[in-house]
C-alpha cells in the first residue's frame, strides 16, 4: 500500500470512483472521495454527468472551494436548481438518478452496509445512522460503496442492516421488490469489488498496485471468493491526477 | 403585528419541557444555534428533537440533558465523524437514557411532508429492506392499482418548528434561498413556528418575490432577528460555514468533561446572541462573512 | 446541445399520433398555445389531452379532432364559460366521440406527483363523496397507522408534456415565476418535455438563481423560442392576457361552422407563429405587453 | 328583485359573501363574487384574511386591476406566495383554509352540487366539470356556496354529486368521513340559505329586500324549509358598496 512517490491510495479511490461516472448520468456524489470523484469525472469522461446532493441540490460542475458538507455556500452558489430534499430523493425514487455513492462502517458478503451499530470487543458503538445512505442503497439504479478495507468492517454478515445491499443474497432484491438495482461496486483501501449476478456474492475485481490478493482477504471476514480475471486496479493516469490535484490541492480528503 | 421577540421570550414561551421540536431543517446549513443554545440555557426537559441531520446541534441538546428522544436519521458531527453525546447517552445514558426513533433521510422529509399536507401517511420505495424501517412508525402498505408493496411513513407533527431564514417580515413572511432541506415541510407540519433571521424586512420586500416565500406568517408565532444565528452553520448570503468551530467541537468533546466545559464556554457563560458574537471576535466572524455580491438575475413580476 | 428546435420540428418529433400529451399545466396562465396550433397544423389524431383547466386550449383541439381522450378536472372557457367543442364532442360525438378521465384540480395535480415522485399513487382526503371518484384511475386506500379510508389517486405518466416558461437555456433548463400549477410535477412525470419559452438564455443566467429553476433540462427534449407563444393566456412579465380574444372565441364557435371559420382564420391560414404576431398586429400585442418593470429585489448567492 | 337603485342582486351576494369572512381565516376565494367579496371583507372586517387559489397563488391584498382568471398578472404581482397547485391544496386539506367559496349548476336539498352534466327537456349538457370545487367542497372547514336561485337549479337531489354537500342528509358526511365541515352557507339571487345541524337540509335563512318566500319557493325544486326566525337579508351599506365599486367600477361583475 506504498504508492505514495507517484499518489496516495485515497487518490487511487478517487479515480475508481470518477470511473464509475458514465456521461449524462445523474448520480448521489456524497462528500469527500466520490464528490472530488464526480469533479474527476466531470473534466475528464463524463462531461454532461449531474451531481445531486440530498439537501436539494442539483449541480452540473463541481464547486471549486473545498468544502466540508454538501451545504457549505461553494456547493449552493451557481448550482443547476436549489429545491427540497424531497424533491432530489423523489428524483431517485422515480429512477432518473442513476447511479449513488455510500460509505460505511460495515459491510457484509452481500453488500449490505451498517452504519448504525458496531460490536467490538462486546463494546457497542452507535454510529450516527443513515442520513440519505438506506435511500441511495433502495433506490439507486446502481450503488457504489466506498470502504476502509479492514477485517473488522468486512464481518460475513453486518449487526445491522442500514442500507441494504443484496440481503440474504440470491434472489432477495428481487423477492423484497426492491426499486434500485443493488450495490455494483466497493471501493476500498485495498481492492475493488463487483458482485456475482447469479449469487450476489461479493467478488474481489481488482487489488490496487501493490496489494496481494492474501492482503485483502487477511482484512476480509469470510473466504473472498476471486473474479477469474483478477488483474490490477488501474492507477490514476497523470492527467486524472492533475484534474483531482485542482480540487484538493491540499489534499485534505486524499492525503 | 406583535411577533417580533427576543429568543429568550421566543423559547421560553414557545417550548415547554416536552416539546417536539424540529429544528436544522435546512440540512447542514440554517441551523438555528443561537436558539437551540438558548433551549439549553433555559434547562428545557424531555424534549423530542426531530430533524435529519443535525450537525453538532442535537449532540449538543442530548449532551446538555435537554432531549429525551432523538426522531432523525443521522446524528453526529458532519465535518469530523460520530458525535460524542449521542454515543454517550445511547451507549451509556450519559447523561440520561435517550430514545432513537430511526429515519432515513427520505423518511423523514416524508413524515413531515404527510404532516405538512394534512395526510396520516405518504407512501415510498425506500428503506425496504434496511433493518430500521421495522419500526412502528413505518407499514407496509399495497398500491390498490398495480399491487405492489410500498413503505407507509407516519405523519410527524411537531409541537415546533424552529426556522433560520436570510429574511423576513414582521408577521413571519420568510425568503429562503440555497438549499431548502425540509424547511418548507417542518413549516407546515409544525403546530407553530419560532423564525430566527438574519434580516428583518418590509412586508413589501416579500411581495416583490413571492416565489421565494418559503414559510408564511400564518404558521409562524414569534420573529426573532439573530444576525449569524446560525454559526457554525452556513446561512447562504450571509455566513459561511465556521468549519473550525466544528473540529474544535469535536475534540473538546470526547469526553464529558471535556462536554461541560464547552457548554460553560458558549452556552452557559453567555447571557445573550451579542455576547456570543463579542466571544467569537471580529477576527473570526470577519472571514465567515461572504466576500463577493453574488446577485441573482433581475426578473419582471409586473402585470 | 441541439435541443434548440422550430415548433414544426418539435411537434413533428416528439407528438406522435396517439400520444399523451400535458399542456395547460401552468393553469390559466402559460397555455402552450403556439405549440397546440401547430399540433392542429400537423392533424394529430388520438391524442390524450391531460392538464387541469386548459382554458379553451383543449376545446380547440377537441374541435380540430386531435382528441380521443381527456384527462382533465375542467374544460371550458374560464372567462366566457362553457367550451362549445367540448359540448359538440361529449354529447353528439361532434367531430369524433371523446373519452373523459374526470379529476379534480387536485387529484389530477397528485397523479402527476406520484408519476413525478416514482410512485404508482398518492393518498388524498379530497373527491371522496364526489361521483366523479368512483372511477378505475381512483381507489381506497386504508391508512395502516390510523385505519382511515383515503382515496388513493392513480400516477399518470404523460408521454409529453408542453411547457412554456419565461426563460431557458439551450439545453431546457427554465426559470419560472408566478403561480407554477402543475408545471414541475409534469415536466417530472412526463416521459420527455417540450419547452417554449419567451426568452432563451445563457446558462449561466440559470446558475445565477437555482431557486428559480423548475424544469430541468435532463427531462426536456426540445427547447423554442416562441415570444408571446402563450397568447392569448398570459405569461407574467412578457404578456398580459388578451381576454378579449376568448369571448371573441366563445362567440366565434358557438356552432361548428363558427369554429371551423376560427380555426381556418387562426390556425390553418397561418403558417409560423410570426404570422400569427403579424395577424394579432402591433395595436393588438402592444397593450398586452407589461408596462412597468417591477423587478424582484436582489438577493445575494455569494459564498 | 328590484332594488337597482340603491344597489344590485350581484352587489347584494358579494356583500353577503364578504361577510362570510372571518379575521384571519384563509379561505379559497374563487373567481368574481366571491373575489370581490374577499376584496371587502379585508378593507373592512377582515383585515388579515388571506386568500388562497388553486393555481398556486396565495394573497393578503386583493388586487385592484379587473381580472377574468385567477391567473391574471394583476392577481400574480405582489402576491404573498407564488408556488405549485399541490401546495395549495395542502394548506387545505391540512385544514389551515377555513373556508372555500364554489358555484354551481345545480345544488340540490342536502347541498350537493352538480357541474358535470344537467338536463334540460331530456337533453342532456356537459358542463365543464369540478376544476377545483370537488376540492373544496369536500376538504374546508366552511364552503359558501353561490348560486343563481332558478327551479332548474334547484333540483331534489342533483343528478351528479361533483361537489359533496351533506350526500343523503344527516350523517352521511361523518359516515363518510369527508375531512372539512360541508356547506355553510348558500347565496342565491334570492336569499341565503344555512343547513339544518341534525337534517343537513338546506334552510332558507334570509331573502333578499324586495323577494319573498314564496317567491323563493316557486324557484326550488323541493318544499322549502324556512327558518323561525327567518329575516331579510342585510342590505349593503353605504361604506359596503363604496369600497366594492372600487374594485369593480364599471360593475363587469355586478351590474
Amino acid at each position: 500500500m506504498k504508492a505514495r512517490a507517484a499518489y496516495t491510495v485515497r487518490e487511487l479511490m478517487v479515480i475508481a470512483a470518477a470511473r464509475e461516472i458514465r456521461d449524462g448520468e445523474l448520480a448521489f456524489v456524497g462528500m469527500r472521495l466520490p464528490l472530488l470523484g464526480f469533479a474527476v469525472a466531470k473534466e475528464l469522461y463524463a462531461p454532461r454527468a449531474i451531481g445531486v446532493f440530498e439537501n436539494g441540490i442539483v449541480r452540473d460542475w463541481p464547486a471549486l472551494a473545498p468544502i466540508f458538507t454538501m451545504s457549505d455556500p461553494p456547493n449552493v452558489a451557481r448550482a443547476l436548481y436549489c429545491g427540497g430534499l424531497i424533491d432530489v430523493m423523489g428524483l431517485l425514487q422515480s429512477g432518473r438518478v442513476q447511479l449513488g455513492f455510500i460509505g460505511g462502517a460495515e459491510i457484509d458478503r452481500f453488500g449490505n452496509v451498517n452504519t448504525h451499530w458496531v460490536r467490538e470487543r462486546q463494546k457497542r458503538t452507535r454510529l450516527p445512522g443513515s442520513g440519505g445512505a438506506a435511500d441511495i442503497a433502495t433506490l439507486a439504479e446502481r450503488c457504489i460503496v466506498i470502504m476502509s478495507q479492514e477485517r473488522r468492517r468486512f464481518p460475513p454478515r453486518v449487526e445491522f442492516v442500514t442500507s441494504p445491499g443484496y440481503g440474504e443474497g440470491a434472489a432477495w432484491r428481487e423477492r423484497a421488490r426492491l426499486k434500485g438495482g443493488g450495490p455494483s461496486r466497493v471501493i476500498t483501501t485495498m481492492a475493488t469489488f463487483s458482485f456475482d449476478p447469479e449469487s450476489r456474492e461479493m467478488i474481489l475485481s481488482t487489488v490496487h498496485p501493490g496489494a496481494t490478493v492474501a492482503d485483502v482477504q487477511r482484512e476480509t471476514g469470510w473466504p473472498l471468493r476471486v473474479a477469474a480475471n483478477i488483474g490490477t486496479t488501474a492507477p490514476p493516469s497523470a492527467e486524472e491526477l492533475a484534474v483531482l490535484r485542482k480540487y484538493d490541492p491540499n489534499g485534505i480528503w486524499t492525503s | 403585528m406583535g411577533k417580533l421577540s427576543t429568543l429568550k421570550d421566543a423559547i421560553a414561551e414557545h417550548v415547554p419541557d416536552g416539546a417536539s421540536v424540529a429544528m436544522g431543517c435546512g440540512l447542514e446549513s440554517l441551523i438555528p444555534f443561537a436558539a437551540s443554545h438558548e433551549i439549553i440555557r433555559q434547562k428545557k426537559r424531555d424534549l423530542q428533537l426531530i430533524g435529519p441531520i443535525s450537525d453538532i446541534q442535537f449532540d449538543q441538546l442530548i449532551g446538555a440533558g435537554c432531549a429525551r428522544q432523538v426522531t432523525a436519521a443521522w446524528v453526529g458531527n458532519v465535518a469530523a465523524g460520530l458525535g460524542h453525546n449521542f454515543r454517550r447517552a445511547v451507549e451509556q445514558r450519559i447523561p440520561a437514557e435517550l430514545v432513537i426513533e430511526e429515519h432515513s433521510n427520505f423518511t423523514l422529509g416524508l413524515a413531515l411532508k404527510a404532516a405538512a399536507m394534512g395526510l396520516p401517511f405518504l407512501p415510498t420505495h425506500t428503506a425496504r429492506g434496511s433493518d430500521f424501517a421495522r419500526a412502528a412508525h413505518f407499514a407496509p402498505v399495497s398500491c390498490p392499482f398495480t399491487g405492489e408493496e410500498l413503505l407507509a411513513v407516519r405523519a410527524l407533527h411537531p409541537d415546533v418548528a424552529i426556522i433560520h431564514v436570510q429574511r423576513a417580515d414582521a408577521d413571519g413572511n420568510a425568503h429562503v434561498w440555497g438549499n431548502l432541506g425540509v424547511i418548507r415541510e417542518a413549516a407546515l407540519a409544525a403546530k407553530k413556528v419560532i423564525l430566527t433571521c438574519e434580516e428583518i424586512v418590509d412586508h413589501d420586500v416579500i411581495l416583490a418575490d413571492p416565489n421565494r416565500t418559503a414559510v408564511f406568517g400564518f404558521c409562524v408565532a414569534s420573529v426573532v432577528h439573530v444576525p449569524f444565528g446560525s454559526h457554525p452553520s452556513p446561512t447562504q448570503g450571509y455566513a459561511r460555514r465556521d468549519d473550525q468551530f466544528y473540529f474544535d467541537y469535536h475534540r473538546q468533546t470526547r469526553t464529558r468533561e471535556g462536554f461541560l466545559d464547552w457548554l460553560q464556554t458558549w452556552v452557559h457563560d453567555i447571557n445573550s446572541h451579542q455576547e456570543y458574537l463579542d466571544r467569537l471576535g471580529p477576527d473570526r466572524l470577519g472571514p465567515l462573512k461572504p466576500s463577493q455580491d453574488q446577485r441573482a438575475p433581475a426578473i419582471n413580476f409586473s402585470a
